[in-house]
């Protein structure tokens, strides 16, 4: 059996020792799912370096061997040690559907190139028309001679600024229903006669981006999976999109932050906020929810590493983990009051060095109040989440 | 995931239940004269189900919290209205924890079935805390006289036996009396839930023998059967709400209006898919508060009072919501939804109430 | 203007000198929206012979001509000294219907009854298949001569038990859209071939019947406006059901209620339920809830003071009234806790003179509790109200 | 309903907003280095609403809070970004307060825009309430030595004038600055909803005539600032959250997805209504609120209280709807729905908190 305990204290000194004081920076100051670019892309490489940089990929193609209950360790304790998160699209999601839908050229070529980031990759599922309802999708390639002649646009494609390939939906049959025309497809964003311009965020931050297409060619050779098949390889991804994340590390994280907050800051009885009665029974029914969060996703890591496939409860983890993670947000925000309201970007970039208007506890409340609404948009809206769980569960 | 004995002991309860006590027979005990079936009550025995939680040199099954959960989770889901865990598992915590002077003879009855005994420990005006009480135990020549009144004894009509908390000097204490003793006076009614309750007064002779416990000992096993009250609330209220969302998605799905299937209504949906999420939340939280509780783990009493928390608000919810989504037949003591809301209701407040639950939370959680 | 202190003392005196100590007990004991049935009829006597039983209809028919903030301070006043409610559905709905669509016979025939309480009438609206979805109701009247014949069954007819009319949405043309083949009829419930049967409610109550016709002659002149206009003529009567009722009233007497539960009982702290933090907050915020109502329905009622129409506000009212009374009585069942369990329905008889297994104080709770979940679900359910909603003001 | 006066400012706020204050041009402004519009400032002088809560002696037009909040809901519709009411109103009460020594010439000057006063209050760990600061005012030969750090000061980067609060011996007490004074430091900075904010650090001589007020007539003059700037954020979150719902009714009703408008899924009809309810109880609160303020009626302050206190709920949960209702699109800058989320989100803790509120609440109701 696992020395799970060795295993943690590895993971420790190997974090103690390649943390540096900007990356752990930058880890403190992540207002989102994505850290500063230069911090992660630096630890990207530290963690490829070591060969960590993709724990739940098969050996074989880079992965570590790790069990499930290893690969939660290692995400706790980077979390705890206040990591920067990397761009994981291409390794959560690209990759695994490269592994199983792609071929042994697309396959060598590819996926090395993730895991060293000398690829940075974004996802161009959604259009302006296409949200939610992505089988509307109107991106068209059509073929002619060995490419593809795309034109149309992607929209909320995150990171793309940074991004030098996409994996993108397209349509390739207009005359079929709507999910039965639709391919896979990867593409160079350094091709002629594609833009991408930013999206501000609503906190002030670029993360979104637009990527407008027009007459880009594309090889044929680049279609993952069969043409006219790419919803299928869509859904597969979205699997793991949804089944990939640990909200119980993110929100255990997130309580001790908001304690510590609470703790900073004096209430009206004189004794600090985290002392406040009104304050402390809402945070003691968040906290509750936490646990009961906490619980369901160990019963589901259970049923993995048992070999069964928890199937939409990952939709129902999806709802709670998003909603409750929101729940903190907003009491962070409550805790700290009008510290929160300063609008200081600098403050957050991990090499800026100057006074900040706002008190160290209180730098990220506000960004990740603004930003966090996002999570129960993107990668499936939380009102598709309860449609997939009216359905496939509760067969309605 | 449930062990192998887990799924047995489901699998058993279920198929017994489904088979023998079904919502109409129910409904039949519940509009008698007596406070429960004498005959379900010696089958319960007969499966077991009173000898879980004894270890086997007590006569028991040795089973834990674990297992009498997933019992208790049937008896949430059929109604059960025999009080058989409010015997074997609160009153058998405070008669089985070490150093308590219970007769081997008392256990073996209790988990025969011959017996059943019921605490009786909350007062008119007392505030609810762990060893709060009035009643009073006074040693004579021969045992003691204990004296007091007892207000709504959970189970308390159908009761053989009581265990009695009352104050020994400044020392906390509890003894067991016999339901005819001479000098106790029981009134029993019905409860909304299709059980009973008793109110109890008392000024009788007991012998030695009957004080169980006193002191840190007595304190120790209260807490201990408090602890269980909660998780076996929690399992009830589980199974309780579980069922109340089954029978909500499968009446939505018959009941047509507007020319549709309730179930088809969008907005219906989203909110059954609510339901599903609070029933599957609290599922993982009672696993993890009994294997807490069986394990004796660090955490244990933060799942245990999270666990009731969250299955009372949820089993609020879920309830409450199945009500509104079938509509006036709901409404009806002929349809088994809104008896699972009742249910629910008298759980809430059972031994451990909810905000009690939650106030002590916080201080099990701002100590750690 | 109005005096309305002397108005207000005026009630109050007439209060104090004809409510009975068993018409007081009755008010106190009531548990749902209808009180013990003999002390409403002996009230409603009373009410008849001061000329105050049916404060809201014209002078002309039998009403008292108050204003409408004297009808407020009425109704509060009998609130606050405990009256029993009087039954309430020919009066509130079915009079003001007569007044409008009903011939010189009819009115003159009926309504001095109605104020009487010679007739008592209950209202066939619902049917087992027909509840939301009103318009899909199958009773069916087939003209015969100068009668209809009536068959089918209604459902959820408060206090037909103790009625001897009955007022129904039948269907006399099943040829047409539902909504267009439907008529509003006087039925009398001695007629040959009606058989009313008892709804026990999840209260242990009865209050509900479910009333069956078989082959029922019902005289042609008893129609309610023209025959096949029934739809339009519920729908007036609807209007007067939801815009009838002062939640605020109630909703005053739950808190009251309810402090002086929460004052009765001991909280862990040793201090009352009432100053128990966790409690007390959650309290709070239920009564700021409260003002917020009183303050939207004093809008209403200055609106209609002034010739103006509420329209779906009175949708709104309904919705934010009945869940906040439902919050209300769940404070209630938290407050006192156990003994809010014991099932004693002679406790809650006016007449009754014996020991209660519970106190005084939480005699009522658990009954009001379970009883009135049904306020979000008769007279338009609160997904029907949102619906009205939704149409009529969002227009959605 | 509203009065003639009301209406009338009403239409005239709303006319001038919507012609003069459109969401991008608002945008050009708080991506500017400015922390306002120098030329909204002198239009929105012109409109008169600087001069509304002064007498007319004091050079105003005598309106109450009632009038003023029909502005601010338009404020809060807009998102105006310029601290007229935080000038006018919240350091207006201070200034125009029974017994307040202030020159008739300051009044003036606000009234008519020319200079606006900000109360700087906070300190970076005092906790809130009406009188806790440790800033001090030490009597010199001419007046007064002002020491101490003052932060988040909303509004303050645009002030001309601080209203300072600090200790006087025992006497809690205040004082107004030029924000030019020497020895005082301005570290202005902008805000998450548009605005701005400033944290303040003085060591200056101030004149025996620039303290305010100290004692008693002090304190109630702060405590009658803050039942106005309660009612002010109550008002303008009003504003926000139903132009909010309107936004979202309007985007539901032209977004199609899986070939329907949005508007046309119940589940988010039901949603919509909800908020509406939300919007409309609010809507009644508020103006009772001021009613009651402007009248000094008995249950001023339990109005004032349960206002703030349900507005700053109902904002918060209408403004996060809008959002989840307009999905992707609402999450960007450029997009109108999310800014009235920030903006409320700011309210929440502006002058008296939402926790704050509610305790005060239970205090003054329990009182009663």
């Amino acid at each position: 059996m696992t020395d799970y305990k060795l295993f943690r204290q590895g993971v420790r000194d190997f974090l103690a020792l390649e943390l540096s004081p900007e990356l752990v920076r930058a880890g403190e100051l992540t207002t989102s799912v994505f850290s500063d670019f230069e911090a992660a892309l630096k630890w990207h490489k530290i963690l490829h370096n070591k060969g960590w940089v993709a724990p739940e990929w098969p050996k074989e193609y880079g992965g570590t061997g790790w069990d499930i209950n290893q690969r939660y360790i290692f995400q706790e304790e980077c979390k705890l040690a206040n990591a920067p998160s990397i761009v994981m699209m291409a390794i959560q999601m690209l990759g695994p559907m490269l592994m199983h839908y792609g071929t042994d050229e697309q396959k060598s070529f590819y996926l090395p190139r993730i895991l060293s980031a000398e690829d940075i990759w974004c996802q161009g599922y959604s259009e302006p028309g296409a949200g939610s309802d992505l089988a509307s999708l109107k991106t068209s390639a059509v073929r002619d001679g060995d490419d593809y002649v795309v034109n149309g646009t992607k929209i909320w494609t995150s990171m793309a600024r940074h991004s030098n390939r996409i994996f993108c939906l397209v349509r390739t049959n207009k005359e079929v229903k709507p999910q039965a025309g639709i391919s896979f497809l990867l593409i160079d964003l350094n091709s002629p006669g594609i833009t991408v311009t930013d999206i501000v965020s609503l906190d002030g931050q670029i993360e979104q981006c637009q990527v407008f297409f027009q007459d880009v060619r594309v090889p044929v050779a680049n279609v993952v999976g069969n043409e006219n098949e790419g919803w299928s390889v869509a859904k597969y991804l979205l699997e793991f999109e949804r089944g990939g994340h640990n909200f119980t590390i993110d929100i255990k994280k997130q309580l001790a932050k908001l304690r510590c907050q609470a703790q900073s800051v004096k209430a009206r009885n004189g004794k600090s906020k985290l002392q406040d009665p009104v304050f402390r029974h809402r945070l003691a029914e968040a906290e509750i929810e936490a646990m009961a969060l906490e619980q369901t996703e160990l019963r589901i890591k259970g049923t993995l590493s048992s070999g069964g496939n928890p199937g939409a409860l990952s939709s129902l983890v999806k709802c709670a983990g998003t909603e409750l993670g929101q729940r903190f947000n907003a009491l962070s925000v409550d805790a700290v009051g009008q510290a929160a309201t300063p609008y200081h970007p600098d403050s957050l970039n991990p090499r800026y060095a100057g006074k900040t208007p706002a008190p160290g506890y209180a730098l990220t409340a506000m960004a990740e109040y603004i930003n966090n609404r996002a999570a129960t948009i993107y990668g499936g809206t939380a009102e598709i989440q309860r449609a997939i769980i009216a359905k496939q569960i509760l067969k309605l | 995931m449930m062990t192998e004995d887990q799924q047995m002991l489901h699998d058993a309860a279920e198929r017994y239940l489904r088979d023998n006590y079904d919502f109409n027979s129910r409904r039949e005990v519940v509009s008698s004269s007596e406070f429960m079936s004498e005959p379900h009550w010696t089958a319960m025995a007969s499966m077991g189900w009173m000898a879980m939680p004894f270890t086997e040199e007590q006569g028991g099954l040795g089973f834990g919290m674990q297992e009498c959960a997933v019992v208790a989770e049937q008896f949430g889901r059929f109604l059960v209205i025999e009080p058989v865990f409010d015997s074997v598992v609160v009153a058998g915590a405070l008669l089985t924890h070490e150093g308590v002077n219970t007769p081997d003879a008392v256990i073996e009855k209790m988990a025969t079935g011959e017996i059943h005994i019921i605490l009786a420990h909350a007062e008119a005006d007392a505030a609810p805390s762990v060893t709060n009480t009035r009643a009073l135990l006074q040693p004579t020549e021969s045992g003691y006289r204990l004296t007091g009144e007892k207000v709504f004894v959970a189970g308390g009509g159908s009761a053989t036996h009581f265990i009695i908390t009352a104050c020994l000097g400044e020392a906390f204490a509890y003894a067991l009396v016999e339901r005819d003793a001479r000098g106790l006076t029981v009134e029993a009614y019905k409860t909304y839930d299709g059980r009973s309750g008793a109110n109890i007064c008392f000024d009788i002779h007991i012998q030695a023998s009957a004080l169980m416990a006193s002191g840190e000992v007595a304190i120790n096993a209260f807490s201990r059967a408090r602890a269980r009250a909660a998780l076996i609330a929690s399992a009830e209220a589980l199974g309780a709400m579980d069922a109340a969302l089954g029978a909500t998605v499968d009446y939505t799905k018959q009941r047509v209006q507007f020319g549709q299937p309730l179930a088809s209504f969008q907005a219906l949906q989203h909110r059954m898919a609510n339901m599903l999420i609070e029933v599957e939340l609290c599922r993982s939280l009672v696993a993890a508060a009994c294997r807490a509780h069986d394990n004796s783990a660090t955490d244990e009493w933060a799942l245990i009072l999270a666990c009731k928390v969250k299955t009372a608000n949820a089993a609020r919810h879920v309830t409450q919501e199945a009500i509104q989504l079938h509509g006036g037949i709901a409404t009806t003591d002929e349809y088994i939804v809104g008896h699972y809301f009742k249910r629910v209701a008298a759980l809430d407040s059972w031994i451990v109430s909810r905000d009690e639950a939650l106030e002590t939370f916080i201080a099990v959680v701002d100590a750690a």
